[in-house]
């Protein structure tokens, strides 16, 4: 095929970019795309990342389940998503064409590594023939190079084994991808020198790799169609930013929230997909006081927690859906005896097992009316990487202040997406310390603020102040067990009004984008913030009246949302579920509110919004 | 488990440790028993009520800490163990003792048992076994003897029951020991025992419904069988019993079990009776392990120490507030500046 | 005090009456109430019944908390609850005085052994002083007996022990209670020589002091006011009736159930208060083929019952909240695999251990909405002691037809409780016979019926049709597992219809009184059908414009349920917990349906219902 | 267990046993063996596939029951023990077998695992062993040795692992045996006698996780050291071992414990080295506590029959559907009659 050389040719500039590195599992592509997102992150541009893991632990070399892919959005704007669809794939063998190839845009270029593309790997991949010749490609550009053997070549002098020498091909690949969006190599490079160290040949050998990847970019002959573009920086705020998951965020946050509130923090887990990076996350960071314990099951795990909370420290647990369904007893223990505990709920694809990597949002009725009996807790979720930290942050506030299980709903793409985040300082938050009772006198366990209703803390270890509580009623003017069937009442009253107090402490209900009335509010929650966000910006910047209203406090919910999402027409509630939200404004405000509901283990794409939002205009079933 | 400083080593009875709440268990149940001796026992230790408490799940016996001026945690069923292992490891000043029935701990609560006494936690495990569900008035339980009739059983249980002892040296515990409900002077001596030992310790009590289960540990715990049925073995002590110490247990030649020998002139030594060593967890497994017409083991089976869990996780006291530099935290790894 | 001989005077006739017998735990008061119970049965009243057991299992004697009640209201005309007030109290020490006192009419008859009248058990009830001459008691009638003594003069012939003598106590105050309301005595007297057959000494004491109380009645010179009344035979239709408990009509229901279907039932469950009623029931029923295993935990239980069904028998699982809320993750498990499953919950007060012997509604947020991922099942609840059996079987129906979990909502009050049943006859019953598939040509497990959507049920041992199932996401078109994003919508879609398909193959919801459209509509479900039955039924004949609605089904909800109720003015949600049906027909039909809650352990009273009804008429907060 | 009938007894290959999917585990994972393994010891005994089941939990291990050609059941973390135990309630005609790895089975599912083996239902219970969770990445289970660096314990693990054969016979099991993933003469032989016990059969499998936990059996499974090593126990067998089959176990005299001896020209009797009795649980107990330096004991440690629970509940065959006159239990007690 012909090919003209690209020196000549200027870079094209785009506002926004999507990469996609898919590979083997054993390929690297998780690193590659880091330290491409590094290196886009110091280039000014603003990101979202999102990493496609195969379900299987490391699946045979080859097949289609073991593909692993990262994912990369950056423009000169800012970037809500990750992206709906990819601009360039990069795919290491026919199977990471295969299950990336939906998910390209027309035109988009693919670069292969036709080394890779050979009868034993189209058989493994259950390609029928060779798909780069069927001319089943033909909609897009496809750039064939031989990255094995061309990196090979270019570690050939530092004296590695063949299998060493080829682990350097995504180095090879993302030298090359650098070269097409014009980044600066340096951070790679000074992160391979760390991270081999101890075994400089291999960290020459990637280097060498990296720079001729790069090299052949701006030497080779390339097809038409194959050139270099450039994404400016965008007009991010000044400051001090880092690369931050869900996962990082919410750890941080929880170690800050309990410093804020003074208290010991004693988080107990059982490991369960998603949720398990937290436990590893904490589990590090015992140099702060954290104390981590990974229990024999879910249940003990939460009963850990209660036990520490009981005994003055801050109890945390943390799961996925079915093991959170374990903690619901227990979770009603808390609410009875009245603890501070933080439940953080990674959710995933259910029912039951489900889609354990996949993510979804469909344990809401789970979090607000999942248990036996009248059992009211405050329900929080969070909206995007890096807001996980101010939300932990609330987590521990709710619960210390109130002395009540909070549930803290994250998800599965939030704890693996990674956005740039502004770093805050510290001394910003205002702390929240927590008093211990400690005053004999006219104690009981269970006298209450007469403001928040929170029945005061009393830790074992204090004189004077011996009792004892329990999961029976308990009277309310004394704690000790009461059958009274008034008190019952009672205390079920007071246990909600409690619970619908945090209502005042809690900020009124904005609006993210658009007027505070209209046509229509889109009412989000989680991690549907960024698609929402880019659809409803598209849709205004098109002059639709259209507003984005995304909720942080779930249960209850903020005092003025009733009234404020009454002064819509319409409102759309888009969900990764078969419509729970939205069922809950129904109820509370009798608002004819409609859903939009996604169960795919997929987030929500832009354009899928868009479509429903119009539909929604135009008074049609989105 | 906390030292108690001389000054604080005032005299203490054993009803300062009785709280001010009625106590409900059914008239003439072993549960009065039990809260007696473990009152007396905490008097005798003179223990800070302030820094004792007790976990407890459902159940009549894990009404308990109700009756208790300490602090107490009526928690949920089979849980406690669980429960408890998260007080130690927020304070493991704390002095705590986790108190069950059989269903309780070895029904629902088994495998949080095992977990607790596989870890080492520093608690003092008791559990009370009247071979019933008493609370739900009857059912038979994981200790009840093939056989018996109940509500839930009306022609007679089928499935072998479980032996908390050999299930507790099973489950790895470092201190196993067993005790009668009514026999007030051993039991507060094995609850001494079960406190002093730093890790999990793990106590069977033997404790007789009166309504549901009456009578079930009469053939070894009568007055009239009481030395004959029973060996209260002490360490460093032969494995003596019988109404005038006259019998004794040894290994029985050409096998790995025990024997009654009857004791010559020559005393124990000579008929190859054996020395109790309670750090022999197979001796223990062994004395565990007998059943009638053979005495049934009293006492401390088996201790050999092993440092506890959360003294290793947490150290000696309150775990600390959080701490540490929190925009340090932020910034680990790669960060940038944007002008 | 002067008395005056009733023999002259005629009885007095009652439309109904509300007896309660009072003791203590030891003075056999739920016998004498089963007694009274039966003999009024025989006399052609209809009645209802409810006994009060102590949360302890054998208090200390004369303690309050070692109260044991039995009330029972009988009359002329249908009688829906066990009656809101007292008429007649027969108490047998002061400790069942003061615990029962204030549930007394005015003027009400107060029947006491004085001879358990003394300081001993003042104090033992925390009394001051002696309430029969402090005047506290001016308000009602009191008819002082030394019952004590009176049965040991009565049954001194026998030999008996004094203790065995006192034991008889009951059955004297049977024998006057009998007196009173010219019961006959000999189903009693046959009942107690076929109970002590085998000490006939016993039996014959028994009769003797029967004799006596009724001769006392008789005999004695009795104070003003106190008089014999009669309560008229009820016009019942014709036919053979029983006394029946809702647990004992749950079992029946069970076993007819599985015989309708033609399969094994394998109940498994773990015993909790109030549940375990019905695993002693059914483990007596071994001889209809009846299995039933106590499991060493609720989790055990319901993972037995699944592996049971998958088996090819019918899988029940029975327990109360906090239970039911261990058996949420494997709920899961059974609706992701799709088999047929019964749940029973037998409510009771929560949160957490709660109230374990009194009553509540609270669970129906738990059924309907408490589980991780977009889970759905369907919900029935019982009425009444015997809509029990006919629940019973329909939850069979529904769990076999729809290869589905089906939650069954009972509560400590049905239990209990018991009513006169018109036996039917199981002749009249539809069977629905289970086919279990055996067909390899084209299997998979997941094939569906087009017209149910329910999958195939496929047991082991069948030749051919070896397959595998588990919790993760199935392909809809092998049954394989599947990560594919479009399936897995697919699936969640199909979940959702094929309960939702249900509200096809069940009863148009009917109005119980009063017309299909008015001014006010009061719709209940499961238990507070009696109170609300008669409280409607009094309204409507003062006139008032109130329909009555009670609903079997909770989820999905009848087809035209959304329509009827739009149909009324206003529509009251009586529930006995903090809200809960009224927020799910809230979200469904946008419809501004008004709660009345009562969560206090205890039956809503018709007093409360038809206050509550008139205020909602009146437009005032109920 | 379904007893093969002469005509039914048709040749069968292993990979008649195999499904139609593809087998997902990593590349040298150790379950690849077992499943091998599985698969050849079904041929052997001809099971027939549509009365037999695999119910798992949920794990590595427990991916399983998609590989075998029979019905499966892959359940829920730790319950597959309890769902197995209603799959016989319902139809003890099946050839029912349970997997689990060692956090399915002991760390979630441990209560389960206890009940199980001590109704003695009869089951096939088969604990797949690599000291570490490995389908969710690597984090330290209750069988992990000590010190044991996992993303949950980047600074070692702290607490004391559980012994799966101690724990079982703590538990009352009547049939405990081990296994080596890639031991293909030992491992059909000792699931041949799993199945052939009529009652709860529990086999811990040695199984190499490659990716998170590679090598932990090894100082006892190695080619080179395997004989030394390792102690392969038969009923009636003396204990010996070793390259030259020169060594043996006795009963360490005045203790009760074992102990090496060389066997001289007399051999093992003289040497006094132990004869195995498989129906001895304190040998047993003996046997399952054996550690480095001493050789680990695989093969059936214990064997002691008894009848099994669901055949005493509910007999030989499939349980039959309800049967019996409804109106007459509706009747049952007393009735009236209104005219
Ligand atoms: C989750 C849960 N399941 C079941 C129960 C009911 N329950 C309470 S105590 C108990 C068992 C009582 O027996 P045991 O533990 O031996 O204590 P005992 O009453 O004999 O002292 C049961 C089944 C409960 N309260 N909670
Ligand atoms: C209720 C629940 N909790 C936790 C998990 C997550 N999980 C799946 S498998 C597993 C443990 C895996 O270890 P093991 O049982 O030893 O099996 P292996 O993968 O090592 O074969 C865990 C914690 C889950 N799926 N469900
Ligand atoms: S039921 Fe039994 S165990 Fe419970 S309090 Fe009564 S006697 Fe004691
Ligand atoms: S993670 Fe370990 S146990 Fe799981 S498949 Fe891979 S090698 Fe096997
Ligand atoms: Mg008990
Ligand atoms: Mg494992």
């Amino acid at each position: 095929m012909e090919g003209t050389s690209v020196l000549a040719q200027p870079r094209q500039e785009m506002e926004s970019a999507v990469v996609r590195f898919a590979g083997d599992s054993g390929d690297g592509m998780q690193l590659t795309g880091s330290q491409f997102t590094l290196a886009t992150a110091l280039a000014g541009n603003d990101l979202a990342t999102f990493p496609d893991f195969p379900a299987e632990i490391r699946a045979p070399v080859g097949t289609t389940y073991g593909v692993s892919a990262f994912q990369i959005n950056f423009g000169a704007r800012t970037i809500r998503t990750a992206g709906d669809a990819v601009d360039v794939l990069v795919a290491m063998n026919p199977a990471a064409l295969k299950v990336n190839r939906s998910d390209l845009k027309p035109g988009a270029l693919i670069i292969v590594d036709t080394g890779a593309f050979n009868a034993k790997n189209f058989a493994k991949a259950h390609y029928a023939a060779d798909p780069l010749e069927d001319g089943s490609l033909d909609a897009y550009r496809i750039l064939r190079v031989d990255m094995s053997s061309a990196t090979e070549k270019a570690v050939e002098s530092h004296g590695l084994t063949k299998k060493e020498a080829l682990r350097c091909k995504n180095m090879w690949a993302l030298g090359l991808i650098y070269w097409m969006f014009g980044r600066d190599r340096q951070s790679t490079v000074d992160w391979l020198e760390t991270k081999f160290g101890k075994t400089p040949q291999i960290a020459n050998a990637n280097i060498a790799a990296l720079n001729a990847g790069h090299a052949y970019g701006e030497t080779a002959e390339l097809p038409t169609g194959v050139r270099t573009y450039s994404v400016p920086a965008a007009k991010l705020p000044a400051g001090l930013y880092r690369n931050v998951t869900g996962a990082e965020a919410l750890a941080w946050g929880l170690v800050a929230g309990c410093k804020l509130a003074g208290l010991p923090m004693t988080f107990c887990s059982y490991p369960i997909t998603p949720a398990s990076q937290l436990l590893h996350l904490l589990a590090g960071a015992k140099s702060y006081g954290v104390t981590t314990f990974q229990a024999e099951d879910e249940i003990a795990a939460i009963c850990a927690a209660i036990g520490a909370s009981y005994a003055g420290a801050l109890g945390i647990t943390s799961s996925s859906g079915p093991g959170i369904a374990l903690k619901t007893e227990a979770l009603g223990l808390a609410i009875s005896v009245e603890l501070p505990l933080v439940v953080v709920n990674s959710q995933r694809g259910g029912p039951s097992t489900g889609l354990p990597t996949k993510t979804e949002q469909s344990d809401l009725f789970q979090a607000v009316y999942g248990r036996n009996g009248d059992a009211p807790l405050a329900v929080i979720a969070s909206r995007s990487p890096h807001d996980c930290f101010e939300v932990a942050i609330e987590a521990v506030r709710l619960a210390t202040t109130y002395m009540t299980p909070v549930m803290l709903l994250t998800d599965g793409y939030l704890a693996n997406a990674s956005e740039p985040w502004q770093l805050p300082s510290f001394a910003d938050y205002q702390p929240f310390p927590v008093a211990f009772h400690s005053d004999p006198e006219g104690f009981h366990p269970f006298r209450r603020d007469p403001e928040t209703l929170a029945r005061v803390w009393a830790k074992p270890g204090t004189p004077g102040l011996m009792h004892r509580i329990g999961g029976i009623e308990k009277d309310y003017d004394s704690g000790n067990i009461s059958y009274d069937p008034a008190n019952h009442q009672r205390m079920t009253d007071t246990r909600a009004a409690k619970i619908a107090g945090i209502a005042r402490d809690i900020p009124a209900q904005g609006v993210e984008q658009g007027s505070e009335r209209g046509r229509l509010a889109v009412v989000g929650w989680g991690s549907t913030y960024g698609p929402i966000s880019r659809a409803v910006a598209n849709l205004r910047n098109a002059g639709e009246d259209v507003s984005q209203v995304h909720l942080r406090h779930i249960w209850p919910l903020p005092a003025n949302l009733g009234e404020l999402l009454a002064g819509y027409d319409t409102v759309l509630v888009p969900e990764m579920n078969n419509g729970q939200l939205v069922k809950l404004l129904r109820a509370e405000y009798l608002l004819p509110a409609v859903g939009l509901s996604k169960v795919s283990g997929k987030p929500f794409k832009i354009a899928e919004l868009e479509t429903a939002i119009h539909a929604a205009l135009e008074g049609r079933e989105p | 488990m906390n030292v108690v400083t001389p000054p604080e080593k005032l005299e203490r009875k054993a009803k300062d440790y009785a709280s001010d709440q009625e106590v409900r268990w059914c008239p003439g149940c072993g549960d009065y028993a039990i809260l007696k001796a473990m009152q007396k026992t905490c008097a005798d230790l003179a223990l800070r009520p302030e820094n004792t408490v007790f976990v407890s799940g459902i159940g009549c016996a894990a009404r308990f800490p109700y009756y208790m001026s300490t602090y107490g945690f009526h928690t949920i069923h089979g849980r406690a163990p669980a429960v408890a292992t998260g007080v130690k490891l927020a304070n493991p000043e704390l002095d705590v003792w986790v108190i069950g029935g059989d269903g309780d701990m070895l029904s629902i609560g088994g495998n949080h048992l095992l977990h607790v006494l596989r870890r080492n936690v520093d608690l003092n495990v008791l559990l009370f076994n009247n071979e019933i569900y008493g609370l739900t008035k009857g059912q038979y339980s994981p200790t009840s003897r093939i056989g018996t009739r109940s509500p839930s059983t009306p022609g007679g249980s089928l499935d072998a029951p479980v032996s908390a002892a050999l299930f507790a040296l099973g489950s790895g515990a470092r201190f196993v020991a067993r005790a009668v409900d009514t026999q007030q002077k051993q039991l507060p001596e094995v609850l001494k025992r079960a406190h002093g030992h730093r890790g999990a310790s793990f106590v069977e009590i033997f404790q007789n419904c009166i309504v549901y289960n009456d009578g079930a540990f009469e053939h070894f715990t009568a007055r009239d069988v009481v030395e004959e049925m029973q060996i209260y073995v002490e360490h460093g002590r032969p494995l003596v019993f019988g109404k005038n110490r006259d019998k004794g247990l040894r290994l029985k030649p050409g096998s790995i079990a025990l024997e009654v020998v009857e004791l010559g002139a020559e005393g124990p030594e000579a008929a190859g009776v054996l020395v109790h060593d309670e750090t022999d967890r197979m001796l223990a497994t062994l004395l565990a392990g007998l059943q009638p017409p053979l005495p049934v083991a009293i006492g401390v089976l088996y201790c050999d120490p092993a440092e506890s869990y959360e003294h290793q996780v947490v150290g000696e006291q309150m775990a600390a507030a959080v701490e540490g530099d929190i925009d340090a935290l932020l910034r680990r790894g790669h960060t940038w500046t944007v002008e």
